[in-house]
């Protein structure tokens, strides 16, 4: 193996699958795969496996996602970056489709809610054309700002 | 990636739910399934055992909340028995401890229950 | 949730890891999941995790591999398609990497014979300036070619 | 995602060296090791249990393969114990069992040892 190319090479995965609740928990696992290798902390694994499975549920639970959800983890030298891709194009809905109650609103709400108290950094890229990013931090513990 | 559900009746027309695995966005319908069935069929009283829940997510508190209020129209109460810490953790920090009873054993959630 | 949009989606996965040692464990997983989606048995779903395993190391410990191994799994009515694609040019073997000996490529041989002996199609395509995609097929036992 | 490894000393200058976990491309390092360190020392009879061995790929199979070539120029041996039916059959098919003394228990590859 060549060494020199191998350590050069920045740890990032990138995951691409159907827009629908039986492919979460493999996008979980590749989260929790990259932070292991960040040694993060098992708590701090399970906290990153629920914020992308929250991001994901999200965007299947919200009218008008795209077909496919994309997970970008890059791995830092002191923290994990996550970005959640759905192509879809907000405002869109295809005609016909479900609109939330507003206890399934609440529900969404807490999904939320979760994300921004077991990150760091979260924020939201809205590409009218290209779909939405969230996009989430998580630092090491110990390691400053 | 999977939830098995197995419900148990208790002395004092109190049930038990007993849930192993994944309550995730794809499982948590199954989970609302067989809450709903029971309290279609008349009982108020629940416990729900997550000792061998590994995980949850937003969906699976909202079925556990959907259950709780639906059993509360009718004077009853849901009660979990929660050892994992993680697990421990989310319902500590979306605050839903005030709103459900949870106990380390099944012992302790069953007499708890009202 | 709009079930039109649901079921058209084709179930494709694709995942992107680092060509390194410690990600092939993911790729596994990934192609594990999207077996497990069609109802393959356990046997086959662990020939199939062996086969993408054998795919990616064969990536890894040949000269002049790209950073990054992309491995795209589909789920057709009667069978599995994976692609395991390597960005890598070969023949431009970076200088002074290392090359196999007589004994590291008669194991090399024995993956690519497992992968042959595992899956129902194997085929190559090498592109010299896109880098060589590994085909396979695995059929679900029963179904007709 | 791991391989833990561990030698012991059994009766008759011969060593058990057990495996548990998966022997792939990014484990398979620790296992060669593990082995040639044996080996090293002098140690040319050998089993190597496999029975917690949930994975193997080439990779494993290439340095079991090397241990063994390694012993035999000292007219040693190496002997598996191996029950996973899937791991049986990936030494069926590369025609390595006839290379290798496969057993189902750990005594009987123990006996078996020259
Ligand atoms: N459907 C729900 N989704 C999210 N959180 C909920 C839901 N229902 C209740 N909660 C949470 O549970 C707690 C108590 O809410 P609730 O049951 O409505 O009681 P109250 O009406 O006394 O606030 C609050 O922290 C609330 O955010
Ligand atoms: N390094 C190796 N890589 C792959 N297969 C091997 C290796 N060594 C031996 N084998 C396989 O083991 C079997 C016996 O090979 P070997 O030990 O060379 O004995 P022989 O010289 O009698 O063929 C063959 O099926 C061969 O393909």
């Amino acid at each position: 193996m060549n060494q020199a190319v191998e350590q050069s090479t920045p740890d990032l995965v990138e995951l691409r699958v159907p827009a629908r609740a039986e492919w979460v928990a493999l996008a979980r696992l590749a989260a929790a795969t990259v932070a292991n290798r960040l040694h993060f902390s098992i708590e701090e694994i399970e906290d990153v496996k629920l914020a992308v499975a929250e991001a994901c549920a999200a965007v299947i639970q919200h009218d008008g996602h795209g077909e496919f959800i994309s997970l970008t983890c890059e791995a830092l030298v002191d923290a994990l970056r996550i970005r959640v891709h759905d192509s879809g194009r907000h405002g869109v809905a295809p005609a016909g489709s479900r609109h939330m109650n507003f206890e399934e609103a609440r529900v969404a709400g807490l999904g939320i809610f979760l994300i921004r108290t077991l990150m760091d950094e979260v924020s939201y890229d809205v590409h009218p054309q290209h779909g939405t990013d969230l996009l989430m931090v998580k630092r090491l513990a110990g390691r400053p700002e | 990636m999977d939830i098995k559900v197995n419900v148990r009746e208790a002395p004092g027309d109190c049930y038990i739910v007993d849930l192993s695995g994944e309550i995730d966005v794809y499982t948590s319908p199954k989970v609302k399934d067989a809450v709903g069935t029971l309290i279609d069929r008349g009982v108020y009283h629940l416990v729900i055992n997550l000792e061998k829940v590994r995980y949850i997510d937003s969906t699976g508190l909202g079925v556990l909340i959907g259950g709780l209020k639906r059993v509360r129209e009718h004077g009853g109460s849901v009660n979990l028995v929660c050892t994992n810490l993680q697990i421990k953790k989310i319902f500590d920090i979306t605050g839903l401890v005030k709103i459900f009873g949870i106990f380390d054993s099944e012992d302790a959630a069953m007499k708890a229950l009202v």
